[in-house]
């Protein structure tokens, strides 16, 4: 782990609330398992694959292709449809991402930027 | 351990509903007491399922109100939210207690209502389905209910050629169904093109692949071999709950379109109760949207993996098919009010193995399969109910005493 | 049928946190799995409970996000709300699944947010609180969570001739109580002048007879004897857990000062274990208000039917007193946040009867007894749990392999 | 029952919408157990006693005497406070009701109308 990501990691540990304010530097951030090697994009305590808690903070790589997409035109209150929600294949991690197009299963995306919600920042490919 | 068995069902046509959520529980509630030959004594106690009611109606500590509105204040009440799955977890738990001989005689019951009767309009009801996605991770980008299994849905037809029109041919199907159902919340049918020319609600799904936004109440009573024994209603065994939950959230799952909890749930409940996908006759399965049932037909064995779409479009799981799926009409004509729906099966797959399901009576029924996911497909609950022959009623009455 | 054990336990500090449900439910519950020396693998299934996250923070599924969060992800996960009573709820039928040999070990929880911090100021939460009362009937008339103990209280003055003054000396011995307590929501002493000087939140309470509205999280690991042999945490034995349910509304309960369904609670409690109030060495029970806590050392046995206003100003409940209630500072001083009362209860036991309470800790602490309450005195559970004699920990290892 | 209580059954049963409408007629509806004689002033499916469905709507005394009463001053959104609740024991019932003045347990109190709020209709007795 880079000692820069340490500053989003408290008591030794990824929070939620540090992988939000990484988000929101332009850092997407994930951990490793050292067990599994399941990667994650999402913030965790353990290992959600095999309940480790030996991960570490990575930095994600920010291309990626689109494993599954669809177009949202029925939204939650708070959100303006049509807008299109992703899971994005980042190396050895998947992501749950807005996408600022349309795109296909397979397409190229890249990270850019957190897009903010009522519901907090997400990530934004395209 | 003893056997568990479903002793009496019922439930209100599911739909519109301007009552309150004890009103419409009691609604079910007490045909399911009557049809199990029960009065409240019998009771010992109560598995309630409600989703929602905080978010939407602002009620908590529901099972002490329904209780007592029913009449059986003094016995232990729980209440249970696991998304959608909400009153399968109540029924497992009920089972469960009375496998052990921890009660012998206990009333199950789920209720919601979710219509815009409710003052909730389709965002502000969106947005509470979306509660059951990861709150940090998925909900900020604007994933909704509809959107999770667009994605795994998307996925699959990507992985195995799955098409519109065969998500739509569910669709027809459920809704073919649902017309033979009174209870249905749609009563019409609906045809591949009128499902194909919807708006969309989320690509790939239009308006006609989701379920409706629907306000009802089930209720099932679960006895003891012994109690059944005393009582008058038709037993149905349960012969095998599984329940199983994947990774919150989707992206983290392994193979997302694959739904591995539907898969380690089945393989609970078959090994429990013995039987295999092949000697189950009906099915009630959870097609919140279209694509979701397609998945679930595969992750139950029921048809080979990438095979749902194409047995949905040929008929086989149509009444009369090899496997008829949803002859309820299932969540997408019957109706999904979220925290009734579990148990919901349950009566309908008791109604069928019991032979009392009218025109939409699956032949020889003996062995019933329901299945019923919660949350980002996290959750999943399997139970396989298995016919009883029915006890000449005069006879019974000497067993009893 | 083998006995539970709680093999393990951890909370969070209660008060004010920021932190999300999963990464604050994770301070509590990671510790209990390291005191149970019990990795993720150990575990079986995952009872939770939260009782207004969905009308707190819109957050529904609960129970398998946070199973994905800290490593569970694949076991069978429930969700309970009783109200207050929420994760005692969780914890009887976690541990009745465990004397059934459902399970081998299982992990409950709970957690809550119900601060400011949350977003919801006194007057929004004062509303989402009060969901527990009767819809239809009790809410329209501006009934609150204080109000409703308020009635009970002010009737048993009347019946009783229990005072303000000995009302307050239930706070001034909780405060003092939670000042030994290092994750108490309140830190500090306070006197009964200031308690009745406080501002009036519902007639006979002011401020410092409420609890506070806190942030935290509480879990713990049970187990069978069997698998409780093969981890390393230091068992404390589960005797009797009684859960009942009286008559909602309060309006309709026979005497509501007599908060009926904690005798009857109290009374299964008892009898299951073996042993009567007389026996109890240590209490952990409902004083949402100073109210509450006279009313339930009477309903549990612990004093005479009047005598707990008078037994709480004479010392008798204190620290040092004959049956020291509320070592941990109680709901009052500790905090509640909702879901993880329970529990919490639970952790204080633990400790109290492994004689690991430090300062607070209870001479000779053999059998202790938690009561838990929700809603409108409708629901109660009572737990009473042993110290096991400690096992020499070589001789434990052996025994394990 | 008298028959001009039938306008607010529904299927031969009290339902909560029925004893709404009635309180905002000013009838203030409850249910005799024909089993074991409780009375409820609120509407139920069964005796919430002993569990029997033989329940008689009947309309309850106008007239009681507090059984309990609190004066509210934090009060949930969307009341004001202070204000008074109390228990009122009408006849053979016991009923929650709004209070429009301050009251001590044993005074007698009158069924004034029904006060409209934001959770629907309660009785106000005073
Ligand atoms: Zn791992
Ligand atoms: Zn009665």
């Amino acid at each position: 782990m880079s000692e820069s990501l340490d500053a989003y990691r408290s008591d030794g540990r990824l929070t939620t609330n540090g992988w939000r304010a990484a988000l929101e530097d332009g850092v997407l951030l994930g951990q490793a398992c050292a067990d599994c090697e399941h990667v994650t994009a999402a913030p965790k305590a353990a290992c959600a694959r095999c309940g480790s808690r030996d991960l570490s903070t990575v930095q994600l790589p920010e291309e990626g292709t689109v494993y599954s997409v669809s177009r949202i035109e029925v939204a939650p209150a708070g959100f303006d449809a049509p807008y299109h929600v992703g899971l994005v294949t980042l190396g050895d991690a998947r992501l749950t991402a807005r996408l600022s197009d349309a795109a296909e299963i397979g397409d190229s995306v890249s990270f850019q930027n957190a897009v903010t919600t009522p519901e907090g920042p997400a990530p934004r490919f395209g | 351990m003893t056997d568990a068995n479903v002793v009496g069902v019922g439930m209100t046509a599911f739909g519109v509903h301007g009552s309150t959520l004890p009103d419409l529980f009691a609604e079910a509630a007490l045909p399911a007491l009557d049809d199990a030959g029960a009065t409240a004594d019998d009771v010992d106690a109560f598995y309630l399922g409600n989703a929602m009611g905080g978010q939407i109606e602002g009620e908590s500590h529901l099972a002490p109100t329904l209780a007592s509105h029913i009449g059986l204040a003094g016995v232990p009440c729980q209440r249970y939210e696991d998304a959608c799955a909400t009153s399968s977890n109540a029924f497992k738990n009920a089972v469960r207690a009375v496998e052990a001989g921890q009660h012998d005689v206990v009333l199950v019951g789920g209720v919601e209502r979710c219509s815009p009767e409710t003052g909730k309009e389709t965002d502000a009801m969106t947005r509470i389905f979306a509660s059951a996605a990861h709150g940090a991770y998925e909900r900020p980008t604007g994933l909704t209910f509809p959107g999770v299994f667009a994605l795994l849905t998307k996925r699959h037809m990507h992985e195995y050629g799955t098409t519109p029109e065969q998500l739509a041919a569910v669709a027809v199907k459920n809704h073919r169904h649902g017309s033979l159902n009174p209870r249905a919340h749609f009563g019409s049918e609906t045809t591949v093109d009128e499902v194909l020319s919807g708006p969309v609600v989320a690509d790939p799904f239009r308006l006609h692949d989701c379920c409706p936004f629907s306000d009802g109440a089930a209720a099932a009573v679960v006895a003891s071999a012994d109690a059944a024994e005393t009582l008058s209603g038709d037993p149905v065994r349960v012969a095998g709950v599984g329940h199983a939950t994947d990774i919150v959230p989707i992206a983290d799952k392994a193979h997302p379109s694959a739904t591995q909890a539907a898969r380690d749930a089945a393989g609970q409940a078959y090994e429990a109760a013995g039987v295999g996908p092949d000697d189950v006759d009906v099915v009630e399965l959870h097609d919140c949207f279209t694509g979701a049932e397609v998945l679930a037909t595969e992750a139950l064995g029921l048809v080979e993996d990438g095979e749902g779409g194409p047995a949905a479009a040929a008929g086989r799981t149509s009444l009369g098919g090899e496997i008829p799926v949803n002859p309820s009409g299932g969540l997408k004509a019957k109706g999904h009010p979220i925290g009734a729906t579990g148990v919901a099966q349950v009566v309908e797959l008791t109604e069928q193995l019991r032979g009392d399901a009218d025109s939409r009576q699956v032949e020889a029924a003996d062995v019933g399969l329901a299945h019923n996911l919660g949350g980002d497909a996290a959750t999943t609950i399997v139970s396989v109910l298995e016919s009883v022959p029915r006890r000449d009623s005069d006879q019974r009455g000497e067993v009893a005493r």
